[in-house]
């Protein structure tokens, strides 16, 4: 593989893997707190792309605004998602997969109804509009101003969740309700306002990672559903209960998305057309390999630590 | 092999186990002798339903042997322990409650011809064992005093006659030995002893043998041939009813003796 | 301070406890004792809002607690330490005590943490590690700290001694007795009466849901052949 | 206004309620009955498909003596003429193709159906299992739209026909497709309702109420599932063989994680666990189609910019929604049918 495509796909290794992060914490987050496999979680991306866009539209260029709407609108969707359906759902003792079915459904309306307002104001393929301009160029290794809002946004976006989790109340509250939600109702965690809060966390990052999204590809209503599958790899690369294992299964799928794949295109002229099996596979093989993902590989490093 | 009359139905050679750090049972040995109703006592999380768990292998030993019959069964499934002819009731009582009571117990009836889903479409060829079972379904809920409510759904059943269902199910599986995990829990004190009354039946009626973990010592004891106490994973003391009974170690478990 | 009276509750459709009536004295340590099954945990459960009530009452002070959301019950003074699942153990030590301290004014909490090691000296040495690395007296230390934080008026404990080696058993007893020395109520399930009555003031048997005796500590060991007659250890019980 | 040819929308609504309703039988069977949640349905419907994309343009003219022209890329149009001019003069060929094409699917399919059941005893929870066959259809569906020769990739396949094509009526030989449909999805009603009102059924029932204790009772469950995975797996791929010869083309794009949750709400509307429940689910979901298609085209018409398809997703999910929170047991809920045992005791009773 020529070392200009290496590093190409180095950087953008960095840049899909940061934003797979922002959105498979949410799926880790929602699937241990809420015990529910979220698959609406993409809809709440694409919302706060569209979100994102239309802010640009009308004019805003500044990206922190941008993001904040992003942020806004991916936190309403979801917690209106938990209040109208799962929250209702969950009172009835219903089976998981009735819970899974309902994420889909909650999927559907948000992207349908995405799909009705792009349709209608013809929001198709924009891209949110800030000017494109190179900040670093050295030989073939090219970084835009996308890549230094995107890769340091996600990361500190990254740090500051591990943060809230770890360092404040609210963090420790919801690592309780995802250990014993049944001991954190005896102590006295408000558990239907931790939820919530939790649920407005999730979306807004979610909703923040399409618009960091959207400044590299184009909006569309598709496009949270697309990576939907490539997010729960990472999820499941991370146990469905481990932040950084799943920080880290991330950037794995990212790795293997982009350098693996075009390694395995240069070198054994796999079509790049099977790139999409790529998370797939990770699914496949964590869940019948190695069901605790990364989770106790870090765990075990960490004890050592002490 | 040739049966050794002497030897005990069911043999348990130093059973282990280990959940995690925790050892719920450790180096348990204990004889069940063919015929008999022996009772399994000892404070909670004393490792009683562990044990039943583990003969039933619906957990997987840590080390030691269970014997039946002589032969080893300490590497088989669930469904083949069954088949060998152990059954188990279960704490919580575990029926299929969005089923009717008569399908609770024809279900368990071994080597049905219409469970082969290829054979399953053509009702002629399954239909009259169906009807025979049937028949041997009524003797059993007869004797449970179940019979009227046949097409009742078991949720709509009373925490006795749930019991009591349980119990019928296993019998429909023919076994030679009946696990009993707690038969009287949650049941009306009068009601426990007719429980018990049933279950002497099984062994009169049916020469089935009975291992049976109870903690109304009072109803055990009368009914009870040999009483084995448990406490942290331990067998703490074995005896006939008389002696278990003026025991101190029991007095000690149970009351702080 | 507690006062039940004609409490039948129990879990989905099964009614456990029998129009159950008994009264919690103030600053008294009480046992509940009785057989597996006769409605000791269900009676806690019942009154953290934990099952099913079917009819009755439970007055805290004059005031009713069925009917209140789980969540809300720490704040009127009640603190519970359930027999199983009682820590957050992939928490760490350190943040299990937080939790437990999360009801207090913020301002308390510092004071309350630190005086906390004073009364449970292991656990300050065990901050930094993950709860569910603690041995089985630890484990039940914190539990008992992390409801103790709360600053707690009533405090109940569902088999406390539960599954621990008789020596470790004792110094979880030894520390309850040293909390109601601090003026906390103690409502204790147990099943090792002896134990029980070493430690407590005031004894109640349930016994297939229903009350069927209770006096103090005294009065429970001078009727010993009784109590044990309820307990189902003594020979007279099979005539 | 626009015309509406009322047989003929009736015959595609009825030949879409056919296909749709062998799907709906098939995922009844494995999750309304055995609880095993099959959200894999899209690929075993695919493999039928694919089947049907492949007979008809390798296997057919084999049948009937010509030499197989390669369907895809230039040579495409030369395999669609020959596959017509097989189709209008040989109808033996045709219909022996078609039973070739169903058995190869069903085979195909339960094979694959029966050892992905296995793949459940490896895993940690019982949910995964959903999302192994969810994340494994789609991986087949990347890797055969990925493959040049298979279906053509991306472009599909356009040389499947469905066998009455030889008649000079359209209307004629498309009712004559409709009756093949709906013959195909009442057998497989007789079948499944048969299945569950035997001890087979029983058995099923156990496993779905409680894995645990069914095992305790001497049931080989693994066996069980790996059985009715193959039996709903191969009514599937039947189903989509049929939906192939339908549509006249296979193309992976149809084989979506949407059309296993259109199977879904089928199965979830109707009434899990009961056979009749899943027709309806079918018929209705069937009608939804038809009509959003007849509503889109109404609409546009009327010279509104809205795109109709995008609110029948939105009502699908609001139905879902609803169904799920107000009738768990849809329409039509679980019959207590039974194996005849009843009636036996219910005449010892009597007497």
């Amino acid at each position: 593989m020529p070392p200009a495509l290496l590093t190409t796909s180095l950087v953008n290794t960095i840049q899909i893997g940061s934003l797979y992060a922002l959105m498979a914490l949410g799926i880790t987050l929602t699937f241990s707190v809420m015990k529910l496999p979220n698959f609406a979680h993409a809809e709440y991306v694409t919302a706060g792309a569209y979100a994102a866009l239309i802010v640009s539209l009308s004019g805003v260029l500044n990206p922190l605004v941008i993001m904040a709407a992003a942020f806004i609108v991916g936190a309403l969707s979801a917690l209106i998602s938990q209040l109208a359906v799962f929250k209702r759902l969950e009172g009835k003792e219903v089976s998981l997969y009735t819970l899974i079915l309902s994420s889909f459904a909650v999927g559907l309306i948000i992207r349908y109804i995405l799909f009705l307002m792009a349709d209608y104001f013809n929001l198709f393929d924009l891209r949110i509009g800030i000017p494109l301009t190179i900040v670093f160029r050295d030989g073939s290794l090219i970084l835009s101003n996308l890549f230094a809002w995107v890769v340091p946004t996600s990361i500190v976006l990254v740090v500051l969740l591990t943060l809230l989790l770890n360092a404040t109340p609210l963090g420790r509250e919801m690592r309780a309700l995802a250990n014993n939600v049944n001991l954190a109702r005896v102590i006295g965690i408000p558990v239907e306002r931790v939820k919530n809060y939790t649920w407005l966390l999730v979306g807004g990052l979610a909703g923040v990672a399409g618009a960091l999204w959207g400044l590299q590809t184009a909006v569309h209503p598709l496009m949270g559903w697309g990576a939907i599958i490539s997010v729960f790899a990472a999820a499941i690369l991370g146990g469905l209960s481990s932040f950084s294992g799943t920080i880290l299964g991330a950037y794995v799928v990212a790795f293997s998305e982009n350098t693996v794949m075009l390694f395995l295109n240069a070198n054994f002229g796999v079509d790049l057309a099977y790139k999409p099996a790529i998370p797939f596979i990770i699914i496949i093989a964590v869940l019948l390999i190695r069901p605790q993902g990364f989770t106790n590989l870090i765990r075990r490093a960490g004890d050592l630590q002490r | 092999m040739p049966e050794d009359p002497a030897r005990p139905l069911l043999e348990l050679k130093s059973i282990r186990k280990d959940f995690g750090g925790l050892r719920a049972v450790d180096d348990v040995s204990l004889d069940v002798p063919k015929g008999a109703i022996v009772g399994l006592i000892g404070p909670n999380g004393s490792g009683k339903s562990t044990l039943i768990n583990l003969i039933a292998r619906a957990t997987n030993l840590s080390a030691g042997q269970v014997l039946f019959n002589g032969e080893n069964i300490s590497d088989l499934a669930s469904d083949e322990v069954f088949r060998r002819g152990i059954a188990r009731g279960y704490q919580e009582p575990a029926l299929y409650f969005k089923m009717t009571v008569l399908d609770n117990v024809l279900l368990p009836v071994k080597d049905q011809r219409g469970e082969q889903p290829w054979y399953a479409p053509w009702r002629r060829y399954w239909q009259g064992d169906e009807a025979a079972h049937a028949q041997t379904a009524v003797d059993v809920l007869a004797q449970v005093q179940l019979l009227q409510h046949y097409d009742t759904l078991a949720s709509d059943l009373s925490g006795g006659q749930m019991k009591l269902l349980e119990i019928a199910r296993c019998l429909m599986g023919r076994p030679e030995l009946l696990l009993l995990d707690e038969p009287t829990a949650g049941v009306a004190p009068k009601l426990a002893y007719e429980i018990f009354q049933q279950i002497a039946r099984l062994r009169d009626d049916h020469g089935i043998t009975l291992l049976i973990v109870e903690h109304r010592l009072e109803i055990l004891f009368d009914f009870a041939d040999y009483v084995y106490v448990m406490h942290l994973g331990n067998l703490l003391a074995q005896g006939k009813v008389d002696d278990i009974a003026s025991d101190a170690t029991v007095r000690e478990v149970y009351f702080g003796d | 301070m507690i006062t039940i009276d004609g409490l039948t509750a129990g879990y989905g459709k099964l009614e456990i406890l029998q129009d159950l009536s008994l009264t919690f004295a103030e600053g008294q340590f009480s046992a509940v004792l009785g057989p597996n099954g006769s409605g000791k945990s269900t009676l806690m459960k019942a009154i953290m809002g934990l099952n099913t009530i079917f009819g009755g009452s439970i007055q805290l002070r004059d005031r009713e607690l069925i009917g209140l959301r789980t969540e809300e019950i720490p704040r009127l003074g009640i603190a519970y330490v359930p027999q199983r699942e009682n820590i957050f153990d992939e928490l760490t030590v350190r943040e299990n005590l937080q939790l437990g301290a999360r009801v207090l004014p913020k301002a308390e909490r510092p004071a309350a943490l630190k005086e906390l090691l004073d009364v449970f000296p292991i656990l300050g040495r065990r901050g930094s590690q993950r709860a569910v690395t603690l041995s089985g007296g630890e484990h039940q230390m914190l539990a008992i700290a992390i409801a103790w934080l709360s600053k707690p008026t009533i405090m109940l404990l569902d088999e406390p001694s539960a599954g621990l080696a008789p020596a470790i058993a004792s110094d979880v007893f030894r520390i309850l007795q040293e909390l109601r020395e601090q003026g906390i109520t103690l409502i204790v399930v147990e099943q090792n009466a002896r134990r029980a009555l070493q430690y407590c003031d005031y004894a109640f048997v349930l016994r297939e849901g229903m009350l069927v005796f209770e006096g103090t500590a005294e009065e429970c060991l001078q009727d010993e052949e009784t109590v044990k007659g309820y307990l189902g250890v003594h020979e007279s019980a099979r005539l | 206004m626009i015309n509406i040819d009322i047989v003929a929308t009736a015959i595609a609504v009825l030949t879409l309620f056919g296909i749709y309703s062998l799907m709906a039988i098939s995922l009844n069977l494995e999750y309304g009955v055995a609880g095993v949640p099959n959200f894999g349905k899209a690929l075993f419907v695919s493999i039928g498909a694919y089947t049907a994309g492949i007979t008809y343009t390798r296997l057919l003219p084999l049948l009937s003596g010509f030499e197989v022209i390669h369907p895809c890329g230039p040579t495409m149009g030369g395999a669609l003429q020959l596959r017509s001019e097989i189709m209008a003069t040989q109808p033996v060929a045709g219909f022996i193709n078609l039973g070739l094409t169903m058995l190869i699917a069903a085979v195909i399919a339960g094979a694959v159906g029966f050892a992905l059941s296995y793949v459940t005893l490896r895993l940690k929870e019982e949910w995964f299992l959903a999302l192994v066959l969810l994340v494994g259809g789609e991986t087949v569906r990347i890797v055969v739209r990925g493959a040049d020769d298979f279906i053509c990739s991306h472009n599909g396949i356009s040389s499947v026909a469905q066998p009455f094509y030889f008649l000079d009526d359209p209307r004629t030989s498309s009712l004559l497709f409709m009756l093949l449909a709906l013959a195909l999805a009442l057998l497989a009603y007789l079948y499944s309702e048969r299945l569950i009102r035997s001890p087979f059924g029983r058995m099923l029932k156990g496993l779905r109420e409680n894995e645990d204790v069914t095992r305790g009772l001497g049931k080989g469950i693994s066996l069980a599932r790996a059985q009715i995975m193959l039996i709903g797996s191969a009514i599937a791929a039947v189903g989509g063989a049929l939906f192939a010869l339908n549509t006249g083309f296979v193309n992976t794009n149809d084989f979506v994680v949407t059309l296993t949750l259109d199977v879904w709400v089928m199965v979830v509307l109707g009434g899990i666990g009961n056979n009749r429940g899943a027709l309806l689910g079918a018929l209705l979901i069937a009608l939804m189609d038809r009509f959003t298609q007849v509503g889109a085209i109404a609409l546009n018409m009327s010279g509104s910019d809205v795109e109709f398809n995008y609110v029948r997703f939105i009502a699908f999910g609001i139905i879902l929604i609803w169904m799920l929170r107000y009738r768990s047991a849809g329409l039509l809920p679980e019959s207590r049918l039974t194996t005849g045992a009843h009636d036996v005791v219910r005449r010892v009773l009597e007497k």
